[in-house]
């Protein structure tokens, strides 16, 4: 049904405004027709010519309604209201510029998820509608045609962190063709997998399915790895970075190190490696930290090279068959230009001492799960014997405590998502291996993914003995005889509905998955921001899992989250090809969104000058005026409001588009009087 | 000289006069003045909670309010009894979280035109106030006689780290201040595992099998640890632990002797004080032996490493490193 | 008889974590009252107090301040600009003689529908308590006054 | 009953009007001056910081912002029990005194003068500035500029701006001065005292070389014998910046001073409901109404005041001025009259331009004195305020009256109740009698008015130099009257109007 | 244009408090000027004409008016009315006229509350509660006062006005520009600027004037200007923590306070095309201002001790919410819409 408004309106602009039945759910509770007829008659004196309503006004018919009025009535501004505009924005804009409407004359109002869906009365709902609209239609009146930014896109991509997301997404786009730099901080890629031994819920082998991976990294001509290195600076935004990156000092020289390991076979500094072994081994002053580490080259350990500390040994350098050792060597910076920069800065565990009234730390047999997965790794310290910390003793009981440190108020609320199908693991791995009784102490049990519940299922067959409910201590502490030289485990049984002291061997806490413990320095030096809990925001927890808030800079696996391997690399492979559709558009269009300062207004006053987070705020102190860059403007609108003179102002959300429409949605702009009778259909 | 309002409670005048003299003793020694809090009232330890809770609460509430009203300056209220001192404490928090519990608690103390405004005092334990404000250093500074060589166990029962409204301590579920309070009068100090289990409360009133049990537990895990004495900060752990400490032997038939002293004993000790200022002699069990032992290894050097409680399991050669734990970190 | 008064409350929501709360919560299907209209900013940094002003004097019962929580601001920490102004704001109103319950700020974040549905309910009843604002000498129709102002700006003839 | 109603530009524009009604017979039966506006700086400076008393009161009055500026400074000084270093004093009555000269030199060539220098009688039209300068010639327009001029340069290089000052703060000043600006200070000053002697002589030649403005000067036309006040600095010599307030009765015997924090005690205000300006009076005689005698409360403060109030002047050349002043109109009038003795008061109002004049000429040589003084460019101007800020009052002489602001504030400085009794509140009560004595002499059963009564009962008050913005602390500067004729049957039957 | 070919000069106040005026006799020589290129038809302090009079002129007879002072009662509103409809270029002159000025602040408070401080002060003595009556019957008959208007407003809320020339009072040096600038108008050898626009100002804010030297700003706390130890001469008042309004202040006075050591308190009022200045110093502040803690934030802003009076001092009367809640209601006449010829 079509309202032709009745007289001509005095006003310079032609605005239509066009009302979506969304089917029932907005006509469902607001009456479209009557908001229809209402804008056409009350809201003429503002310029609106035409008001519609139609069944589905995202429907290629009801856009073309709106292309045919542009085209046929000469529309300069066109409202839509119908759903949210983070829905359908784009395709009303598209339509509009179809009809050859600068796409930015459009306005899309939401009478859906702010109206109908909310509310039950329809009077009330309807009248609202009325305002919202009105309030569209004043708005609107302010738009300025406006032209997308245009940013051209640098090739080259940055991939921070060498764990499975950063290897997967560096792959991806390699593979099709693009230069990427793979920064890692550790001595070789390969991250937390590399450290594992068996992968749930199919028990591969990790070092079996990474290595491959690690190694076409390593050989891949579109790759540079600059592992031993860390990113310092970024600046520049999306389409062309400059990013500094710092090379730490291997003392090695790559170019004559063939990796074949004398050096740390001959080193006699013997240091427990805190990082790869999760402190539960030894390795050497220079070392790689695991055989199949990726560059193969080993790096010395300033700290505790006896050459550097005491000033003799160079043990290494006299056994080197190459001459390959360069105590010499200092750190080098590296200043790239790259399009995109994608974050895999992984995850830290918990550190389990801060959950003291389970003894770790205090107790030499209580275990992190990292601790575990070292020991139970064929490449460990025990050679996957499963064995307690004397090194011999093999556990007859071991208890597998979860969720430490997660779902917790006094550690961490979130859920570390793979603790269960860990824990599960662990007593599979132990079962088999030690044939020893073992206790998993559960809140409740998530196996969500594939194949995972079948694996629950399996161990429960394994007569693994699940006990529900939060443990309180562990303690040495032996009540009777059966305790003695024990440790026991003091827990809440909330099925048997009663105290239990479960006494053994091994105790192993399943500690939860923390961001990084420098994650807000890495958000901040990327500009980026971090939850409350630390992890990296994205850009739309659904729609938008692997993509920031600041252009250009994406992030994948567990940065972002716990969680497991298979949608660790789902997101790596996620960010990849967000990247790669970049690169191939060569360009990328960014909403014109941004604040300018007109300098004839600018008093200098610098009060802006300190509120700007991207640094798109600049003062010339020659001319004592402010500028605001462009292509650095995120478009939030803050300095906006600061400027006590006004001189600074913002476009798509200006002062006069906003008043305008609070008049409107205060129903300021509406024509007196009592609506004319309705025309026919 | 920091001033403090004082409040000793019911225990200090009565069964634990050994603390309160032994703090009296060293107070100066630490710069503290104490300023007892004037007629103060019984803070209803632990039953009269589960009697009658808007009185509890205003029984207290009448100290907070005289204690305020003679503040003058300092607005820290110290109590060296864990019931006490979680009484006013869990007063305070609940005044300020609950706007009808403070109306309520001031119009009775209205009644005896008193006025607590909640907040306006800082509730704090004796061990927290020479940890945090007189500092270890200076307590260290006052050591003249270490305790070289005696094996303490630390215990700090369940009133004192817990809820802890205030977040004053390092680690509700294994508090360390006593622990390193000890260490430095020069005493070895035994990794308790028990630091923070309940040592009977009033079960030797209601059901003292229980209570025994508990007790045992508690003298037990010590003397595993070869403690010579158990160090306590409140009188309620002091009085189950010593005086019914001959009773439970006689329940299980055992032969514990541990000694329970207030920490503020072995202060007054380290600081050169004699045994007498501090009120020994009052316990139960008898600290001399354990004294003797002191005085005896006065005289050697150092105790041998051997006696040395297994506070880490003896590293087996190619054995696995332990974690290390972050006072060691200190030190490193 | 005079029907029961309904305030009506101008609400400026962040892009990025509160107006999705609206989205979410009307994807739920949450409900609330009618009485609340929102405003789209990109951030809540976006809210000059002239828009508050404006809406009071404009005829609203109430004005509602959203934007993300403290530490999670899309644009790193332009909420707690937000914060600050709204603070001083509120101190300069509360001088003349408006409640402090007309003007809100709640933080709540893209996940938060039920949250955000929650906060505008017990807004709109307490304002509904207070009663109609009523500014006085309030103007049915600030548009003349607008386009003055903007074409003042712009130096062209009145 | 007939009435006239001398109205200023009709009753349209609510500035201070007279009401004047006659009996049966035609004479006068009582005149009602009314002051149509308020606007109530005691309620909405509440609330306000006090250091920015100085800069809100200001804004009272524009003829007089200098006077409003440093009650309020010193005020706020007695607020913070802070006592301002030397320099910061000096230089606050070193502007102080240049405005003094300004606004003497603006009353007596622009307002006041015209009566004398064109003569009461001439057309409205030319009793103006520029009828002045028509008639003496541009030079002496120059000049009254030029006295303008500098002593606004004075007020701006102290004070920061030329109107409405902004740099006192408690304690002292915001800045200072250096050489060159004394230098240039000393200079005007200089000049300042010269045209202050030129203006007296022109006084003397016009008016006292005229037996008919004699006349008028002396004539009872224009005597009230109210008490007078006025502030002395310890010599009991006339000062405008600072000291206490001498409270002289009709006879001339002193019957106390008061300091700034005692004037509750000694001053009272009277409120009438037919205007919105209070009556003050001393409250140790108490108001009788508006009638003049040892009796009533009335009392005057003005620049024939403040020399009847004091002993003397602080300057010499004013002094000898001074002494001349009495000689002349004491000796006419025959009272008994002694250089020590304190009997010897003048109650002629018209007497107040020539009293004007010897403060003009004491305000020049003040402002050379201090000009000259050592400490003046030291830049020990401010000291910071130490005590809680409580209560205080500020008092200085404004030229149309004694000023006083009196403030109370919380412990941040938060003021919680201010009063003012500004400078020509002072003079409401004697104004009204002085007005509606002209007209009784001047209005007899069947007497035509004319313009002469309109200039003559206008002479009456503008001998005051009322200052309506400081009153209602509403309307500025001078007052524009109008008076309307009406014949019995309420026609108009002729209206007479001129600005002052 | 008048029949002699001389513009008419008008000059007159409302409520205010004479410093316009004195400011016009500041421009000295210059004033003469003013006799020479127009014939001063009506200006109460200088010449005389009579009310009919200026009644008596044909509408638009009067080419240049300038009017200082607020309206706060119906004479006022009167007498902006006729001067409206007689005069061809009607300038809000001065603070009062374009936005209220001080006496604004009287905006805070009702007219009772006014009544009940001055009329019940400690030295005053009424035991009898007595009050102005707008009429009062004496024994000899019938007195009238004007009855005060509720709230105080700038110009343009009663009457269209052309030009804007702020400033308490507007400086010397920005008059004699404007007059000579409209005599050469009106001598054609010069135009003038678009009706509705601020007149006598410069293009920016005090800043823009200020020679203090300036920093990207944060500020722990405000401080009150007596207790500062020294007021750095050089750098920006605001820096040093006093609460200056200059950011948010149009320039035009060659930022004589900042440059006298005193902050800016405000008088020529916001810049063109803003609609709130205190909005504008309320962000600007606040932006400044140090804290994330809501806590922390609320210690700064107690250190601001008069929020209101700081942001609003002249332009409460001409803000968004012109008065405080209190005031019953503001008269509504003419809209704001400006003047058509």
């Amino acid at each position: 049904m079509t309202v032709e408004s009745m007289s001509q309106t005095n006003h310079q602009e032609r605005i239509g405004v066009y009302v979506c039945h969304c089917g029932t759910n907005i006509a469902g509770v607001v009456d479209v027709e009557e908001v229809a007829r209402w804008a056409a008659e009350k809201l003429q004196r503002r310029g609106v010519i035409i008001a519609r309503d139609y069944k589905f006004m995202c429907s290629s018919l009801g856009q073309e309604l709106i292309e045919n009025d542009i085209k046929e009535l000469g529309l300069t501004r066109v409202v839509v209201a119908a759903c949210s505009p983070h829905l359908h924005e784009q395709t009303f804009r598209t339509a509009c510029a179809r009809a050859g409407l600068n796409p930015y004359l459009c306005e899309l109002v939401s009478i859906r998820e702010q109206v109908s869906w909310v509310h039950t009365d329809t009077a009330a709902a309807t009248e609202k509608s009325k305002a919202v609209v009105a309030g569209g239609v004043e708005r609107v009146l302010y738009h300025e045609a406006l032209e997308p930014l245009h940013v051209p896109i640098h090739p080259a991509t940055m991939v921070v962190g060498g764990g499975i997301a950063g290897i997967q997404a560096a792959l991806e786009i390699a593979d099709a063709g693009f230069p990427v730099y793979l920064v890692e901080r550790e001595p070789s890629i390969g991250g937390h997998m590399a450290q594992f031994d068996k992968t749930f819920p199919t028990l591969d082998c990790a070092a079996c399915i990474l290595t491959p991976r690690m190694v076409s990294v390593g050989t891949h001509p579109n790759i540079t790895m600059l592992t031993w290195s860390e990113v310092t600076d970024v600046t520049g935004y999306v389409g062309n970075f400059t990013v500094t990156v710092k090379k730490k000092p291997r003392y090695i020289n790559t170019d004559l190190c063939t990796g074949c390991g004398i050096c740390w076979e001959k080193c006699p500094k013997k240091v427990i490696d805190e990082v790869f072994e999760a402190g539960l081994g030894y390795r050497k002053a220079v070392y790689t930290p695991f055989p199949q580490a990726v560059p193969k080259y080993p790096v010395i350990d300033h700290e505790n090279c006896t050459y550097f500390q005491k000033g003799t040994c160079k043990a290494c350098e006299k056994f080197c068959p190459t001459g390959a050792i360069a105590f010499e060597q200092e750190e080098e910076y590296l200043t790239l230009q790259v399009g995109n920069i994608i974050l895999a800065t992984g995850f830290d565990i918990l550190d389990a001492r801060r959950v003291a009234q389970y003894g770790y730390g205090r107790y030499a047999n209580v275990f992190t799960s990292l601790e575990f997965e070292r020991l139970s790794n064929a490449a460990g310290p025990t050679s996957g014997n499963i064995v307690l910390r004397d090194g011999m003793t093999v556990p007859k009981t071991v208890g597998i405590i979860h969720c430490v440190g997660s779902r917790d108020r006094n550690y961490n609320n979130y859920c570390s998502a793979i603790c269960c199908m860990q824990s599960l693991k662990f007593a599979h791995l132990i079962h088999e291996r030690t044939g020893a009784t073992v206790y998993n102490f559960y809140i409740d049990i998530r196996t969500p993914a594939k194949a995972y519940d079948e694996f629950y299922q399996r161990v429960l067959g394994e007569g693994t003995i699940f006990c529900r409910g939060r443990v309180a201590e562990v303690s040495d502490v032996a009540l009777n005889p059966g305790e003695e030289g024990k440790l026991v485990i003091q827990t809440e049984d909330t099925l048997a509905g009663r105290q239990r002291r479960i006494p053994v061997d091994m105790v192993i806490l399943s500690v939860g998955l923390e961001p990084r413990q420098d994650a807000k320095e890495v958000a901040k030096l990327f500009g980026i921001s971090c939850s409350a809990d630390g992890w990296i925001i994205e850009k739309h927890p659904k729609l938008d899992p692997v993509v920031t808030m600041t252009e250009g800079i994406l992030v994948a696996g567990c940065a972002q989250g716990p969680k497991d391997i298979p949608a660790t690399v789902a997101q790596g492979a996620a960010a990849a090809v967000r990247v790669l559709a970049r690169i191939q558009q060569g360009q990328i269009s960014l909403e014109p969104v941004r604040a300018s300062v007109n300098e004839e207004l600018c008093s200098g006053c610098r009060i802006c000058n300190g509120l700007c987070p991207f640094n798109a705020i600049m003062f010339h102190e020659d001319r004592m005026v402010t500028e605001i860059n462009p292509a650095l403007c995120q478009g939030c609108g803050t300095c906006v409001a600061a400027c006590p003179t006004g001189a600074i102002t913002g476009t798509v959300f200006s002062n006069e588009q906003v008043l305008a429409q609070i008049d409107g949605l205060l129903m300021h702009n509406v024509e007196p009087g009592p609506l004319e009778p309705a025309a026919p259909a | 000289m920091a001033k403090y309002i004082f409040y000793p409670g019911c225990s200090l005048t009565r069964n634990a006069r050994a603390y309160l003299d032994s703090l009296v003793a060293i107070n100066d020694r630490l710069g503290i003045q104490l300023d007892e809090i004037d007629d103060w009232n019984c803070c209803g330890a632990t039953e009269y909670m589960a009697i009658h809770t808007i009185g509890a609460w205003a029984l207290i509430g009448r100290n907070l309010a005289i204690a305020e009203q003679q503040a003058n300056g300092s607005r820290t209220v110290m109590a060296p009894c864990s019931a006490c001192y979680l009484n006013l404490a869990k007063t305070d928090s609940y005044m300020q979280k609950d706007a009808k519990l403070n109306e309520q608690v001031n119009a009775a103390l209205a009644a005896g035109n008193l006025h607590y405004s909640a907040g306006s005092l800082e509730i704090r334990h004796l061990l927290d106030v020479i940890v945090n404000d007189v500092g270890l250093d200076a307590v260290k500074a006052e050591v003249v006689r270490p305790l070289s060589g005696l094996r303490i166990a630390p215990y700090y029962g369940c009133m004192i780290a817990r809820p802890d409204p205030e977040h004053r301590w390092d680690d509700v579920e294994h508090p360390m201040a006593l622990d390193r309070l000890l260490e430095a009068l020069g005493a070895q100090v035994i990794d308790f595992p028990m630091k923070t289990h309940c040592c009977g409360g009033h079960m030797t009133q209601i059901n003292t099998p229980v209570a025994y049990d508990l007790i045992r537990r508690l003298v037990h895990t010590a003397s595993e640890y070869r403690a010579d004495v158990i160090a306590v900060l409140c009188p309620m752990c002091q009085l189950n632990l010593d005086a019914y400490q001959p009773d439970m032997n006689r329940f299980f038939n055992t032969n514990y002797q541990i000694p329970i002293l207030y920490f503020t004993q072995l202060m007054g000790l380290a600081f050169g004080l004699e045994p007498e200022q501090l009120g020994f002699g009052t316990e139960f069990v008898d600290a001399r032996p354990a004294l003797r032992r002191i005085d005896i290894e006065v005289a050697v050097a150092e105790t041998p490493a051997g006696d040395a409680a297994p506070k880490r399991v003896k590293k087996v050669k190619e054995g696995l490193p332990m974690p290390r734990m972050p006072e060691d970190e200190e030190t490193s | 008889m005079t029907e029961p008064f309904e305030p009506v409350i101008i609400g400026f929501t962040c892009n990025w974590c509160s107006y999705r709360a609206a989205d979410m919560a009307g994807t739920a299907r949450i409900k609330y009252p009618p009485n609340v209209r929102l405003i789209r900013l990109m951030c809540s940094g976006r809210l000059d107090p002239m828009f508050v002003l404006k809406a009071l004097s404009s005829g609203a019962d109430g004005v509602l301040i959203t934007g993300c929580h403290p530490g999670e601001c899309h644009y790193l920490v332009q909420n707690y600009k937000a914060l600050r102004r709204y603070l001083l704001l509120r101190r300069v109103l509360g001088e003349m003689g408006i409640e402090p319950q007309r003007i809100r700020l709640v933080w709540a974040s893209a996940a938060e529908g039920v949250r955000l549905a929650e906060e505008i309910t017990r807004m709109v009843e307490e304002v509904r308590a207070l009663g109609p604002l009523n500014w006085p000498g309030r103007t049915n129709g600030h548009l003349e006054a607008l386009e003055q102002a903007a074409q003042q700006a712009e130096g062209e003839p009145v | 009953m007939q009435r006239i109603s001398i109205d200023p530009i009709t009753r349209l524009e609510g500035h201070g009007k007279i009401e004047i009604f006659l009996d049966d017979k035609g004479n006068v039966a009582n005149t009602y001056f009314q002051i149509p506006e308020l606007r109530g700086f005691e309620r909405f400076c509440v609330g306000r910081p006090v250091e920015e008393m100085p800069l809100l009161t200001n804004r009272i009055c524009g003829v007089c912002p200098e006077a409003h500026h440093m009650a309020a400074a010193k005020a706020a000084d007695a607020v913070y029990k802070v006592d301002p270093p030397p320099t910061a004093k000096k230089l606050r009555e070193l502007l102080y005194s240049a405005f003094y000269v300004t606004d003497h030199t603006t009353h007596f060539y622009a307002l006041g003068g015209p009566d004398f220098v064109m003569g009461p009688d001439a057309p409205p039209a030319e009793r103006n500035i520029l009828g002045v300068i028509h008639k003496v010639g541009l030079d002496i327009g120059g000049k009254v500029i030029q006295a303008r001029k500098y002593g606004h340069a004075v007020i701006e290089m102290i004070g920061g701006r030329k109107v409405h000052p902004c740099t006192s703060i408690p304690g002292g000043l915001t800045k200072g001065i250096n050489e060159e600006q004394r230098q240039e200070i000393e200079k005007m000053g200089r000049w300042a005292v010269d045209f202050a002697l030129f203006s007296l002589d022109l006084f003397n030649q016009i008016v006292l070389g005229n037996k008919t403005y004699v006349d008028l000067v002396l004539g009872d036309v224009y005597m009230d014998r109210t008490y007078y006040i006025g502030m002395v600095d310890d010599q009991h010599h006339v000062n405008f910046y600072d000291g206490a307030i001498s409270v002289v009765a009709p006879d001339g015997t002193e019957i106390g001073t008061y300091r700034p924090h005692e004037y509750t005690d000694w001053i009272a205000e009277h409120v009438e409901p037919w205007t919105y300006l209070k009556f003050p009076y001393l409250k140790k005689i108490g108001w009788k109404g508006f009638v003049d005698g040892r009796d009533s409360g009335v009392y005057c403060a003005t620049p024939l005041s403040r020399l009847n109030a004091s002993r003397g002047m602080a300057t010499p050349r004013a002094q000898e001025e001074y002494d001349r002043f009495y000689d002349t109109l004491i000796a006419e009038e025959g009272e008994r009259y002694t250089t020590t003795g304190m009997t010897k008061v003048v109650h002629h109002r018209l007497a107040t331009h020539w009293a004007r004049l010897v403060e003009l000429l004491y305000a020049a040589e003040r402002w050379v004195e201090l000009a000259t003084d050592p400490e003046i460019t030291s830049d020990n101007f401010h000291s910071v305020p130490k005590e809680k800020p409580t209560e205080g009052v500020g008092i200085v002489e404004a030229p149309r009256g004694t000023l006083t602001h009196h403030y109370w504030t919380d412990e941040r400085g938060i003021l919680t109740k201010v009063n003012l009794i500004v400078g020509t509140t002072n003079n409401y009560a004697p104004i009204s009698m002085s007005i509606k004595k002209a007209a009784s002499k001047l209005i007899h059963e069947g007497t035509v008015v004319t313009e002469g009564l309109l200039n003559m009962v206008e002479m009456a008050f503008r001998s005051y130099d009322p200052c309506f913005g400081c009153a209602t602390h509403s309307l500025p500067g001078q007052m524009p009257l109008e008076v309307k004729v009406y014949s019995a049957d309420g026609e108009i039957v002729e209206v007479l109007k001129q600005f002052c | 244009m008048s029949v002699n070919g001389k513009p008419k000069f008008a000059m007159y106040w409302a409520a205010a408090c004479g410093g316009c005026e004195i400011a016009v006799l500041n421009i000295h020589e210059k004033i003469l000027d003013v006799d020479a290129a127009f014939e001063v038809v009506f200006w109460p302090v200088a010449v005389d004409t009579k009310y009919k009079d200026v009644e008596a002129m044909p509408d638009g007879a009067i080419t240049l008016t300038l009017f200082d002072g607020g309206i706060r009662n119906h004479e006022n509103a009167e007498m902006a009315h006729l001067l409206r409809r007689k005069s061809q270029i009607m300038v809000a002159f001065g603070s009062c006229a374009c936005e209220g000025c001080i006496p604004g602040l009287a905006n805070l408070s009702t007219i009772e509350s006014v009544y009940e401080t001055v009329y019940q002060s400690v030295s005053t003595v009424n035991p009898t509660q007595v009050r102005p009556h707008t009429t009062w019957q004496v024994p000899e008959g019938e007195l009238h006062i004007p009855e005060m208007y509720p709230a105080l407003r700038a110009l343009d809320q009663v009457v269209p006005v052309d030009y804007y020339m702020p400033g308490c009072p507007p400086e010397s040096h920005q008059i004699e520009a404007v007059i000579s600038l409209v005599i050469q108008a009106l001598a054609g050898q010069a135009t003038l600027p678009p009706k509705g626009s601020l007149i006598g100002v410069g293009t920016s804010t005090v800043c823009d004037e200020c020679p203090r030297t300036r920093n990207v700003k944060t500020i722990a706390k405000f401080e009150r200007i007596q207790h500062l130890e020294r007021i750095d001469p050089e750098l920006c008042l605001l820096e040093q923590g006093i609460p200056c309004n200059g950011p948010a202040t149009v320039s035009g006075c060659n930022a004589r306070c900042p440059q006298a050591g005193a902050q800016c308190i405000g008088c020529y009022g916001p810049g063109p095309g803003v609609i709130d200045y205190g909005a504008r110093l309320i962000s600007a502040f606040a932006s400044v201002l140090e804290g994330e803690e809501p806590e922390q934030i609320e210690r700064g802003l107690d250190s601001l001790p008069d929020p209101v009076g700081q942001v609003y001092r002249f332009s409460l009367a001409k803000s968004l919410l012109k008065a405080t809640r209190a005031v019953p209601e503001i008269p509504e006449e003419e809209p704001h819409a400006a003047h058509q010829h």
